[in-house]
């Protein structure tokens, strides 16, 4: 059935199986940096107003294996790689247009 | 002489982009309307197919971007000195609530219209004590909102003697359209002189004086007609449903309760009126003032 | 396929009745569903625009109260914004005519698209109900701007969900097509061979998928402060006013190019068929729909030059603004050019699109001269926004949409109109909406403020003429209305294609079958406008 | 369906990957509907830093840890159901979700008492605690509220869409050939998750 479908935004019809000792990596390192996180800010106090960036640094980070591998990007057409690419860009744009906004008033 | 410092700026930057707007809107109907007749089945039974010209699409890309590059150009010269106000201005608060406007000079004279000496850079300190407002004056070519909240300005310099319309310009509920002024021009003698002049003391009431100077008329009429707020037409002794804390309540407006309610008018209600519209006056009237305006209430019967 | 052969039954043969139609899955119905209902509510809000209308022929109060006034307007300005125009194009011309064009028999979530429907018709009730329960319609105009639209006391909440679900089916749409394009283009149909229209379709999509859940989620911050009394934007505990601006507009200014692409895409289709030779420029106009949603998305702040926003913003704002109109010339300019050694049929679909040329013209310039800072200063929130807008809306998107009823007439009902009495009506539109609406432009430049119920009589005259506009527009479009309907009644059928155009629409019978095709459409060779009977230039 | 003749591009055929494309399209709005709550938080936050410091204080850091180990650890175990179910084995994948729901249940108690110690404490807006609280940090509540709010419910959607997909498996109309339709509820799923990676920080880590 699917197989009379066109295919021009994808190659390879054969799916990609993620196999169980794959997620539970991906579920060690999210936990890993979990506490990472935690830890940095609930004892790296001194970090200051680097803390911030930190934590969100570290949260792109967790967002990012999660979109790869539980998401299963990695392994998908280049299409959704680069739709998610645009959507982030122009949400990160609209943020920085509201920042000059906010910095220079 | 224009009417303000900023009337050149906004009309030359309204008025060239009108001029290449025109050239380009008779410019292409002309042509459209041509090949219309040019190119009608009659005269030209077989088309060309023609599918690009690389060399046309690059010169119509780029005139368009010159052109609007010099319009926000322009723009930007008209809009820039808007921004900043000269140091030497006289600065006024102007101040927007439902639906009045009020200006309050530094030497603690209040009027309903603004007032400012010739050539004089005037600085308006723009405080809103409900919602969004915006102080328009067309004349002068400037316009800001003015939001609860923040302290804006906005600056110009009177450049022609005469008396202006000020416009609010941003919806702020009913009388939107009535929220208007004036600013008056004159010559700085005049000008000194008004400022000293204390106002025309009428006889009014002075509870009544109060009510007008605080928009109050402009929510509450003394006629028994509806505005947005109940009328002051027999209030006190009238008998009402209110909410307070939730609950519907029968109560007979009394003095205190009016106090009360002038205060902190989010404290109760009044059944089929809008709440939350009316903003506290706790910091803006004294007893005295709230006791003036219950004598003169009570006189309306 | 042409009537020549055994023609099967069309798709309002299948089946009969109203759950036939109510719950239909076809795109084909689905599309019609929406005519009706859009076209309704066009009507509503257009009186609602001429009772305003009547109520400013003289200044002073006359026929209704200054507080029934502000509802109407924002009454009017939601109706035509969320329940007219931006479903106009897409959701009626889009479906039914995005699968055929692209050769297929249904969009690719049929189920989804009826879903879209419900939850159009749903947020329609939504809106509508406020004239019944509460305090009334809301007061606010259709920007529901903090902090007023708390505190106000009329219906509010009821209006803001209304425009939330609304948004919901419109996003279903939107989705809908993105992938219908993906997923379901005829074989050998590659992008660049799709017609302009779903080029058009495509880029509206992606902006109706990517900004409307932001107004969605501002809207929503609206309804729980007024019901929980989360006051995000309330200013006395140090929210912000202005944030709320910049959230409504990172919607609502990608949503003027939800309803400007598609009636471009329209025209991109009239002017080859009725020129009977090839688009000129078919990637330039393909590309630039893709720009202008794209920069679309970052010029929102032109709406907001006098609110308080910083300067450095405003300037950032004001020049990519300008930037957004070279797309558009662009187009504007390939159109001309595909007028150009055509063999031009004159038919009242391509007065239309002329009609959309000359009105866009005069609501894009006129655009230009908001987004310079200077100007827009004297400008903002006057009548001369208003003309602006109505020339883009209205003038633009509103006759290509009339355009594309007369254009597509044929292929839908399989009947033809009468061709005299449609071009009077186009005449007696034409001249009612500019008598309309150019008076605006001049009443803003002399300093009427807009959401007025009461003007300065300086105004007066050009108030007067303005409204005796939209008398004409009333004869014009009633009598654009009944000629479409008896149309219908005619006895007479239309051959399957009357205009001899060459996408895939005109290769199926009239109206079509239910599945659109029964043999697979022939792609025209060398793109889908090469026009066999032109000469090659 | 009595087509006389099928194209071979129909829309009434199933086409797992046209699925696919439209739930990935579903998630990109989604993540913009939450956008415009983060523009709203940073836009505040930075106004108000030491407000925002201040009431973050009144959340409990280990509760939150607690909740993000528990949502992806469900991350997890839909991830493996989609594995086991392309490997045929449908009990295992019904076993995996049925953890997965556990999950997303412990997660809205932990949830539940966490506002409700806020609520205890008079947190809520409109109480007589919260009036006294300065500006900043009421503002810093209520995005507190609205957006863990706001995530819950869709916690609460993902779990309804789960076991509608559980269903789905038992009944076998989900099954090793077909089963987008539970790949597309572990992307939701995984949504939920992504969220409230960034939610962990901005409430709960400002130090
Ligand atoms: C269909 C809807 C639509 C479209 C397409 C547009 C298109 C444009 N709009 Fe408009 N606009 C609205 C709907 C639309 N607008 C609405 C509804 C409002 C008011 C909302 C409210 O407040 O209620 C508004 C308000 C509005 C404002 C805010 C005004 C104010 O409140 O102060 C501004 C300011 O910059 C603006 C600018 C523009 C520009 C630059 C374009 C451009 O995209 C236009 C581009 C087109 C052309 C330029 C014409 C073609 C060009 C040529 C033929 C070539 C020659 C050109 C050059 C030399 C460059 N619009
Ligand atoms: C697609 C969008 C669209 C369309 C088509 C229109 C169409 C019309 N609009 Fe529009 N208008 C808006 C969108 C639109 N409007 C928006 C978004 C606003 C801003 C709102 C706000 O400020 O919040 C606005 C605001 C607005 C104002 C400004 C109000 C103010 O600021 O105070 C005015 C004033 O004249 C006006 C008038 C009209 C008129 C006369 C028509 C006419 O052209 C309508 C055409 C229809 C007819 C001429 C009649 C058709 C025939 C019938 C209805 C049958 C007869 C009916 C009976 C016998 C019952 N509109
Ligand atoms: C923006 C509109 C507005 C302004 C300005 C306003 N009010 Fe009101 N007022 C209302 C509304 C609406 C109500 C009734 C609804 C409510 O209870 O909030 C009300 C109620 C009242 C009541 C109670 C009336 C009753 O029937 O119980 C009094 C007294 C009152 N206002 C006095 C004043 C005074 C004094 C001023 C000026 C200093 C003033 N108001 C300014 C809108 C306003
Ligand atoms: Cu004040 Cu409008
Ligand atoms: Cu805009």
């Amino acid at each position: 059935m699917s197989n009379n479908k066109l295919t021009t935004d994808h190659h390879d019809d054969a799916p990609h199986i993620t196999s169980y000792v794959e997620h539970f990596g991906t579920w060690i390192s999210l936990i890993l940096l979990t506490f990472m996180t935690v830890f940095i800010s609930v004892f790296g106090a001194d970090l200051n107003t680097l803390t911030v960036a930190t934590a969100l640094f570290i949260a792109s980070v967790k967002a990012l294996v999660v979109a790869y591998y539980f998401m299963h990007l990695k392994y998908d057409p280049k299409l959704y790689k680069i739709m998610m690419l645009v959507v982030m860009a122009l949400f990160m744009v609209f943020l920085i247009m509201l920042t000059i906004d906010y910095l220079t008033r | 002489m224009n009417a303000s410092n900023f009337v050149e700026g906004v009309d030359f930057s309204m008025y060239l982009i009108l001029s290449i707007s025109v050239f380009f809107l008779v410019g292409i109907t002309v042509v459209m309307i041509y090949f219309l007749f040019r190119y009608s089945k009659k005269n030209n039974p077989v088309a060309t197919n023609i599918t690009h010209n690389t060399y046309l699409e690059v010169v119509w890309t780029i005139i368009p971007t010159i052109l609007v590059l010099i319009m926000f150009w322009y723009g930007w010269t008209g809009y820039k000195p808007m921004l900043t106000a000269p140091d030497d201005a006289m600065e006024i608060d102007a101040i927007g609530q439902m639906w009045k406007w009020s200006f309050s000079y530094p030497d603690g004279k209040v009027s309903d219209s603004l007032v400012i000496p010739i050539d004089k850079p005037v600085k308006l300190n723009l405080i809103s004590k409900d919602v969004l407002h915006s102080l328009f004056i067309p004349a002068f070519r400037v316009k800001q909102d003015v939001v609860p909240g923040k302290d804006y300005m906005m600056w110009f310099t009177g450049q022609k003697l005469g008396t202006y319309d000020i416009l609010c310009a941003e919806y702020c509920g009913q009388l939107h359209s009535y929220m208007l002024s004036t600013v008056s021009v004159v010559e700085q003698e005049n000008f000194d002189n008004w400022l000293v002049s204390s106002p025309d003391t009428s006889n009014d009431h002075p509870g009544l004086t109060l009510l007008k100077n605080n928009a109050c008329l402009s929510c509450h009429t003394r006629d028994g007609s509806r505005l947005v707020g109940p009328s002051f037409k027999n209030l006190i002794g009238r008998t009402e449903i209110i909410v307070r804390d939730g609950n519907e309540e029968e109560i007979v407006v009394d003095n205190q309760y009016i106090i009360n309610k002038i205060k902190v008018p989010s404290s109760v209600s009044v059944v089929g009126y809008p709440s939350g519209l009316m903003t506290p006056y706790g910091e803006i009237l004294s007893d005295d003032d709230i006791n003036n305006i219950i004598d003169y209430i009570s006189t309306l019967k | 396929m042409t009537d020549s052969s055994v023609s099967q039954p069309n798709f309002f043969e299948v089946k009969k009745g109203l759950f036939s139609w109510i719950f239909s899955l076809d795109h084909k119905r689905i599309g019609l569903l929406y005519l009706y209902s859009v076209g309704s509510f066009f009507l509503v809000g257009a009186a609602l625009g001429v009772l305003m209308r009547l109520e400013l022929f003289n200044p002073g109060a006359d026929l209704i109260e200054a507080k029934t006034y502000n509802q109407v307007f924002t009454l009017h300005g939601v109706i035509m914004i969320f329940l007219f125009i931006i479903p106009s194009i897409p959701a009626v011309f889009g479906n039914f005519f995005l699968p055929i064009m692209l050769g297929t028999d249904d969009v690719a979530f049929p189920r989804l698209n009826l879903l879209s429907w419900w939850l159009y018709v749903l947020g329609a009730l939504f809106a509508l109900s406020t004239l019944v329960f509460g305090d009334g319609p809301a007061d606010t105009g259709w920007t529901f701007y903090a902090p007023y639209s708390v505190k106000t006391g009329t219906n509010v909440s009821m209006s803001v969900l209304a425009a939330f679900i609304l948004g919901f089916s419109s996003i279903l749409t939107g989705l809908n097509f993105i992938v219908t394009i993906h997923r379901l283009r005829a074989p050998g149909m590659g992008f660049n061979q799709m017609p302009l229209f779903a080029w058009a379709l495509y880029a509206t999509s992606w902006i109706q998928l990517l900004a409307t859940p932001i107004i969605g989620i501002t809207l929503l911050m609206i309804v729980a402060e007024r019901m929980l009394g989360i006051g995000l934007f309330d200013p006395s505990i140090g929210g912000d006013p202005i944030l709320y601006q910049h959230l409504f507009w990172i919607y609502s200014h990608p949503a003027v190019y939800i309803m400007a692409l598609p009636a471009m895409g329209i025209v991109s289709e009239i002017i080859p068929t009725f020129a009977q030779r090839t688009i000129f420029g078919y990637k330039a106009i393909a590309y630039s729909s893709l720009a202008i949603a794209f920069v679309g998305y970052f010029v929102w702040g032109h709406h907001m030059f006098t609110s308080g926003m910083s300067g450095p913003a405003a300037y950032i704002f004001s020049i990519l603004t300008f930037f957004v109109a070279i797309p558009t010339s662009i187009k504007v300019f390939n159109w001309l050019a595909t007028m150009y050694k055509g063999s031009i049929n004159v038919q009242v679909p391509l007065l239309y699109a002329v009609a959309f040329i000359f009105n866009f013209l005069i609501g894009g310039l006129t655009g230009l001269v908001v987004g310079a800072l200077a100007a827009d200063v004297h400008l903002h929130d006057t009548y001369f926004v208003v003309g602006h807008f109505h020339y883009v809306m209205f003038g633009g998107t509103g006759f290509a949409f009339f355009g594309a009823l007369h254009y597509w007439y044929p292929k839908i009902w399989g009947k033809m109109y009468n061709k005299l009495i449609a071009n009077i009506a186009f005449a007696i539109l034409f001249i009612g909406f500019n008598t309309l609406y150019f008076p605006m432009l001049i009443l803003g430049i002399k300093g009427m403020p807009r959401r007025y119920y009461d003007y300065l009589p300086e105004f007066h005259t050009l108030n007067q003429i303005s409204t005796v506009g939209s008398w004409i527009l009333i004869i014009g479009l009633l009598l654009m209305i009944f000629n479409l309907f008896k149309g219908y009644f005619s006895k007479q059928k239309a051959p399957a294609n009357p205009w001899n155009g060459i996408t895939l629409e005109w290769q199926t019978q009239s109206p079509p079958t239910l599945y659109n095709f029964d043999k697979a459409p022939e792609l025209v060779e060398g793109g889908p406008y090469n026009y066999p009977n032109a000469m090659k230039g | 369906m009595e087509h006389s003749f099928v194209l071979p591009n129909s829309g009434h055929t199933y086409d797992a990957k046209a699925s696919k494309l439209g739930m990935w399209l579903f998630l990109y709005t989604e993540l913009l509907l939450f956008g415009g709550l983060f523009i709203v938080y940073m836009v505040y936050r930075s106004l108000n830093p030491d407000a925002f410091l201040m009431a973050s204080l009144n959340l409990n850091v280990w509760m939150g840890t607690v909740n993000t180990v528990v949502l992806l650890t469900s991350s997890m175990t839909v991830a493996m159901s989609i594995t086991a179910i392309q490997l045929g084995n449908s009990k295992l994948s019904l076993k995996l979700l049925l953890i997965t729901v556990f999950a997303a249940v412990v997660f809205l108690v932990i949830k539940y008492f966490e506002w409700g110690a806020k609520i205890e404490h008079g947190l809520w807006p409109g109480m007589e605690h919260f009036g006294s609280l300065s500006h900043g940090e009421q503002l810093y509540f209520y995005l507190y509220f609205f957006m863990t709010g706001l995530h819950g419910l869709h916690v609460i959607v993902g779990m309804i869409f789960i076991v509608v997909v559980m269903n789905k498996i038992k009944k076998g109309s989900i099954n090793k050939d077909k089963n987008q339709l539970l790949e597309n509820s572990g992307l939701y799923w995984h949504l939920v998750d992504l969220i409230w990676i960034y939610l962990f920080p901005l409430f709960y880590l400002i130090h």
